[in-house]
């Protein structure tokens, strides 16, 4: 792939829309990396498109190679069936593909893969539990939007905990939604008398679980362990906060990543080529800082 | 001849009120049967009993001498029986021909024959002498084209017994000269027909055979000749009816209401008119002559129409209804369905509804109690209660209701568009007496009629309209019917361009 | 007078039906906690569903008040957390922050008003279209994240969601004045007449010389309004907005609506039909978390499962008794 | 018949403008390729939308189409995934998997309709509630997940969404075909014509001897069999079905309903006015994507304002044109 710098490119990206906060903050870092490389690369131009469901994004792709004639894709599929064959398709005309977080259901379609860990997202914060509960103490834990992804991170944790004796009271969606949690955790509250803590899955839903918590006046009762790293958690982390122990990370930025190698595919002489995989980290008090991003909207 | 249809002992009940007590009755092969009677003498119940649109509580209907059970108005009308109703039966959005071949549409295997249906129903309207395009939607279509259109419908349907619920009450003179034809014709093709009327020269030019009711049971039969006019509306009414019109009152006072070049697109032009207090000002004319559109401008309903308006001298903006409310106008539909009342709700409540800002803030029910009593006294309302839903009410009843939520503004003008259509003739003399008071309250009336005799006896002046143009004004003695008719047929001009121009489309 | 006692009955059995099924699956259910957890999250949808009433009944519709209530609460909390530098963390910035909400509101019922009324568009049409701009316009001042409101007038204003006289907190209290009012508006006012009689016939209202228009757009601008006070109660309670506030609340507002016996074709308003099909609406989401019934991807089933019963019992009486 | 002509041209005008702000845009929007791809994704809101003016001209509505087409493709996915051990990889297997498609279609089409008709409940809540029911249902049997369609019927069951005579697809060419058949059966055929009278005044159309009840649940089983129908050509799409699976489909079929001129209240319905809202708005997506004009935030925003305007563009002349 021997590109002439300033021959003119055009990249799409297509993830899913912003409707809840992990996929808005990666909406945003994506908007920021193609402001950012746009101004860098004159000779770069990108389009972007977000989808609410699968067959919206195929529709996007096949705009983006009907009308604007892409040279490069940057996608997070929304699912992976059905995305598999139209960026397939995509690839087999020879453009250049990346794909971002959600694998295809076919190896190998992809020049280069580019995903946070969804099994270790949900491991990470399951060994945290395993390591900081007795057997014996109860914990309910809140699922997103029912989703592959979803059922990936819960598996994870499930097995994660096998063995340590924690019994999970409940599980239910909340839809990384804040208003749904904090209306599935105050019924959990009305239902359970003992909870020792809480396994919300995400900061948005972390965010309503607090306040239910907060409400019932049981603040010291339980502590809750969310995800993705929102920085008004990763502050309250930082600050030490015994209700908020540690948080697991999955990183929105990793989309930042994926565009700028799409980029330099066309811009440097380097061959991009892989998978690179972002773990889940732990974040505690200790590391807090180097995880808080005060100018992100997640 | 045979009977036909009949009924033996009947009663029916809406729910502890019975309407109807026993009730024996024959429709016969070649003869036409009048069914008449007060407002909510039940009419209506028993021709929707013998149309099979209601049951009998108790008692039979036999078709042919057996019991007929009919389950429904179509399975009665699948066999030979058919009903015109005095609610209109037709699909705004479908246009006249689709309608008046509902349910039976002619086809080709699979497809609508439109061309058939187009043809049939020209035809059947031309046998009307009217010229309703087939093709024009009901909801365009004026009151008394829809009733023409009913008719068609009906007559489209090759009855063995043809039952009419005041088929003439919305038309003029023209219309009924068609319908009385065509009434002529099936009774001379051994069809048995059924009407009721509050026109009694209708009943005593048509009827072979009269039957009167009185609160739900037959008063007295005839036959042919056997009874006057009077004595029907005796029979009726259960009491001597004497001076049918009240005298009229010369003394007119100052200008009330000024019209000047008022214009409604496709329907009235430059029409100018006074109207003095004290005053009745009648309007006549054909049907379609643009009578309504002017009474609906006047009252500003009519969005689009141009000129200029005063009341008492000041200026009232067209085409705000409001204002016109404001100034004292109120106008009274001739379309008391679709424009005049809320069928679903209570009495009360569409009483109020045109004058609700007297009711207070929070609103007043024990003030409007009061005014539902007032009214069913004064209007001679005959309802079961106040509270039950005005589509429930007989026909007439919903008149009485009409003008008295119209009067309930206490308005000076008062526009009357078919003042007294489904009324009986008690009630009717009431009614004139009424609008002769208000008169003479200094009130200014414009009464729109398609009855000849009610605008020549109740009018101190007349305006005629032929094809939106007010064509000439008729006053004092020289008000007479050939007078009249002379100004709306357009007398000297070619006569088949004078009564059809309006019915081309737009 | 039968036929309406059953008629106006039957949301209601379904109600005390769910608060008894409720009561056997788990007596936590009856406890004052859960109660007041229940009520206070019904007021948001109450309030828009009470004035959603008032559009339904005049034969109107509106699609666009989840979409509303997002987008008013990202304004309310932007001029509140922009107001923070100059008028500092105190009940004047929080009071000006409501009167943000509650205009907002006003001017967005206003916007769907004379957009149905004056350029005379179907409001299924207006209203879609508003929902589409309200929800875009709240993900883009988001930037397709949290809008959150400043953490010092945040723990201010928290009383607002949740504290009150006991546990009938301020919601509760708002949700039942609004409701009472809304019910002796419909029932006792000019404009509550009017609503009925356009939604009946508006011909009729017209000939009858009715406001028809006006009246049509106030009752936007009255839903518009309970938005902004249901945005008012629903900021303090979490203290974002975002792209995904408020998804579907029109849906159920519409269908407490109907579930409380109004008709979607107009001419008959029940607020406190509207009130029921919201707490049975309310309920059913409760009872199923606090129940371990079947697996939570049916919950969607068993909803709506609920929901036809609920109208089926009083439609059943209804059948019945017209012929 | 001035009047009609304005009346019937208004959502053709927005469509023509609609290409020509396309085409400005960027010469590729006219290019075969593209053109294919919009009218192919049409076909499956553009068939639904067909059945739906049926159901709205009749006065009813519709708003579970959408998780019926997700369930009926979940299900037909896992009748061919359970086929291919027995029948195999081929077009047997295939033709079976329409065969329950259409099959599940007509039965939730009935479903609704008996609901609706027999047990007489609003068709709002009927709708809604099948619409939770059935989007709970194929997320149950995804366990949450996908259900993904064996990838060897994929391979032979693709061409049926991706080939054609050209560069007119299948979906095109069936979309075309149910149109003008649509389009027909409401001119031309009696269930139209009583289609359209139940709608206007179901009393009337009754005592025509009109069956208004078979009627009525003859229009929702045409609309299930479409939405089978649409579900057909969706699987070789994207070869799998989830709880995302067709989304607001139900708003965007009522929305081309409505844009296409039909009243909401039912009595006139104009199937191809339909067709023309179903491309108007799957053309307003098409061109979001051909320029980068505005944050991605903003695209509903600007679909939002392109409906009402489309609408506008015909209700203007409307307006002047009535009284
Ligand atoms: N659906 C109904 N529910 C209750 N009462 C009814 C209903 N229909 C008719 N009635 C009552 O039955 C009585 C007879 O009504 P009907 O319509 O037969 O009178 P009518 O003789 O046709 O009168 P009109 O000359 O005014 O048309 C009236 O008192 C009316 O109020
Ligand atoms: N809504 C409408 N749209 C179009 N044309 C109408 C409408 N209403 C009435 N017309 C037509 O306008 C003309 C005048 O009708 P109008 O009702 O004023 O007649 P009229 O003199 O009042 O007679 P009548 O009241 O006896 O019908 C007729 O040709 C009628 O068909
Ligand atoms: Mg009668
Ligand atoms: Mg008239």
């Amino acid at each position: 792939l021997a590109q002439t710098e300033g021959e003119a490119k055009t990249i799409g990206v297509a993830i899913p829309s912003a409707t809840h906060g992990f996929m808005g903050g990666l909406n945003w870092h994506a908007q920021n990396t193609i402001d950012r490389l746009g101004e860098t690369y004159p000779n770069l131009s990108f389009v972007l498109a977000t989808a609410g469901d699968s067959a919206k994004m195929v529709s996007d792709i096949e705009d983006m190679m009907a009308t604007r004639n892409i040279d490069a894709l940057v996608v997070l599929p929304f699912e992976s069936e059905p995305l598999t064959a139209p960026v397939k398709s995509v690839k087999d005309a020879g453009k250049f593909v990346v794909v971002v977080d959600r694998g295809l259901s076919e190896e190998g379609i992809e020049d280069l893969y580019v995903a946070g860990d969804n099994a270790a997202f949900g491991r990470v914060a399951g060994q945290y539990f395993a390591d900081n509960l007795e057997s014996g103490q109860k914990i309910v834990v809140l699922r997103g939007i029912p989703t592959t992804l979803d059922n990936e991170r819960v598996e994870a944790f499930q097995a994660a905990i096998e063995g340590s004796g924690i019994e999970v009271l409940d599980m239910q969606h909340g839809n990384w939604n804040r208003d749904d949690a904090f209306n599935v955790m105050q019924d959990y509250l009305a239902k359970y008398p003992e909870i020792d803590a809480v396994w919300a899955a995400d900061d948005d839903m972390a965010t309503g679980v607090l306040e239910a918590i907060a409400q019932a006046g049981r603040e010291d009762e339980m502590w809750v362990i969310g995800g993705a790293g929102m920085k008004e958690i990763v502050q309250r982390i930082m600050d030490g906060d015994p209700q908020l122990p540690v948080n697991v990370t999955y990183p929105p930025a990793q989309i930042s990543a994926a565009i700028e190698m799409a980029a330099l595919n066309f811009v440097s002489s380097a061959p991009m080529a892989g998978r690179y995989i972002i773990g889940s980290q732990l974040i505690t008090p200790e590391n807090a800082e180097q995880y808080y991003f005060p100018d992100s909207p997640f | 001849m045979e009977t036909v249809l009949e009924l033996s002992g009947v009663t029916r009940c809406f729910g502890p009120v019975e309407v109807l007590h026993g009730i024996d009755l024959g429709l016969r092969a070649g003869e036409v049967h009048a069914l008449i009677g007060e407002n909510g003498a039940g009419k209506s119940t028993i021709m929707k009993i013998l149309g099979g649109y209601l049951a009998p509580t108790e008692g039979q209907v036999l078709l042919d001498g057996s019991p007929a059970a009919f389950s429904s108005g179509p399975e009665a009308e699948a066999r030979g029986v058919v009903v015109i109703h005095q609610e209109f039966n037709l699909a705004p959005d479908l246009t006249v021909a689709d309608n008046i071949f509902l349910g039976r549409e002619m086809t080709r295997g699979w497809r609508l024959d439109h061309a058939a249906m187009r043809r049939a129903a020209g035809d059947l309207l031309e046998e009307l002498d009217t010229r309703i395009d087939p093709r024009a939607r009901i909801r365009d279509l004026s009151v008394p084209d829809r009733q023409m259109v009913e008719i068609a419908k009906a007559l489209s349907r090759n009855a063995r017994v043809l039952i009419m619920d005041e088929p003439s009450a919305a038309l003029t003179h023209r219309e009924v000269d068609a319908l009385y034809a065509q009434v002529d014709r099936l009774r001379a093709e051994g069809v048995a027909l059924m009407f009721c009327s509050h026109r009694l020269d209708e009943v005593a030019r048509l009827a072979d055979r009269i039957t009167v009711l009185r609160d739900g049971s037959v008063v007295s039969r005839a036959t042919r000749g056997e009874m006057t006019e009077d004595q029907m509306a005796t029979a009726m009414v259960g009491r001597e009816l004497t001076d049918f019109f009240p005298p009229k009152d010369t003394l007119t006072g100052n200008v009330l209401l000024e019209v000047q070049d008022l214009s409604v697109p496709g329907a009235v032009d430059d029409a100018s008119l006074t109207l003095h207090r004290g005053e009745v000002l009648g309007i006549a004319g054909l049907v379609g002559a643009g009578r309504t559109e002017l009474a609906e401008a006047i009252a500003g309903l009519r969005p689009g129409s141009t000129g200029r308006m005063t009341v008492s001298g000041e200026a009232v903006p067209l085409a705000d209804v409001r204002a016109a409310g404001r100034a004292g106008i109120a106008y009274l539909t001739e379309d008391r369905k679709e424009a005049g009342l809320l069928l679903t709700k209570p009495l009360t409540e569409n009483l109020t509804l045109a004058a609700l800002d007297r009711f207070g803030f929070r609103i007043d029910r024990a003030a409007e109690a009061r005014a539902m009593d007032d009214a069913t006294r004064e209007f001679d309302i005959r309802a079961a209660s106040p509270d039950m839903p005005a589509g429930a009410l007989s026909g007439g009843n919903q008149q009485k209701l009409l003008l008295a939520k119209t009067m309930l503004t206490e308005p000076q003008i008062v526009l009357i568009d078919e003042p007294t259509r489904g009324i009986d003739v008690g009630t009717k003399r009431q009614i004139y007496a009424f609008i002769r008071r208000l008169a003479a309250e200094g009130h200014g009336i414009i009464v729109i009629s398609s009855e000849l005799p009610e605008v020549i006896g109740l009018a101190d002046r007349v305006l005629v309209m032929r094809q939106g143009r007010i064509a000439g004004e008729v006053e004092g003695d020289v008000i007479t019917e050939e007078g009249i008719v002379r100004l709306a047929m357009g007398v000297g001009a070619d006569h088949h361009d004078a009564e059809h121009k309006n019915r081309e489309p737009a | 007078m039968r036929r309406i006692d059953f008629h106006l009955l039957g949301p209601l059995i379904a109600l005390i039906a769910l608060i008894i099924i409720g009561a056997l699956l788990n007596p936590a259910f009856l406890a004052p906690a859960n109660l007041s957890n229940v009520l206070a999250r019904s007021a948001f949808i109450g309030l828009i569903a009470v004035g959603m009433t008032f559009v339904i009944t005049q034969g109107g519709l509106d699609l666009s008040v989840g979409s509303m209530a997002a987008f008013i609460a990202g304004i309310t909390i932007m001029a509140m957390n922009a107001l923070v530098p100059i008028t500092g963390v105190n009940w004047g910035t929080i009071i000006i922050g409501m009167m943000v909400a509650m205009a907002g509101g006003l001017a967005a019922g206003l916007f769907n008003g004379a957009l149905i009324t004056r350029a005379r568009i179907e409001p299924f049409i207006v209203t879609l279209g508003t929902m589409g701009i309200y929800r875009s316009l709240v993900t883009w001042l988001s930037d397709g994240g949290t809008l959150s409101l400043d953490s010092g007038l945040r723990t201010l204003y928290r009383p607002v969601y949740f504290s009150g006289i006991g546990w009938i907190t301020w919601p509760i209290i708002t949700f039942a004045i609004v409701a009472i009012l809304g019910e002796w508006m419909m029932r006792h006012t000019r404009f509550g007449r009017h609503v009925e009689a356009i939604g009946s016939n508006d011909r009729v209202a017209r000939y009858s010389a009715v406001d028809v228009e006006g009246v049509r757009l106030a009752s936007y601008v009255l839903l518009g309004g309970l938005v902004g006070l249901a945005t008012i109660l629903y900021v303090p309670r979490l203290g974002s907005a975002s792209g995904s506030t408020g998804v579907l609340w029109e849906l159920e507002a519409i269908a407490a609506v109907i579930i409380g016996g109004t008709m979607l074709k107009g001419g008959t308003g029940r607020v406190w039909g509207t009130v029921v099909g919201v707490l049975i609406l309310s309920m059913i989401d409760n009872i199923l978390n606090l129940a371990d019934l079947v697996s939570p991807y049916l919950n969607g089933a068993i909803q709506g499962v609920i929901i036809v019963l609920a109208v089926v019992l009083q439609r059943e009486k209804r059948a019945t008794d017209n012929r």
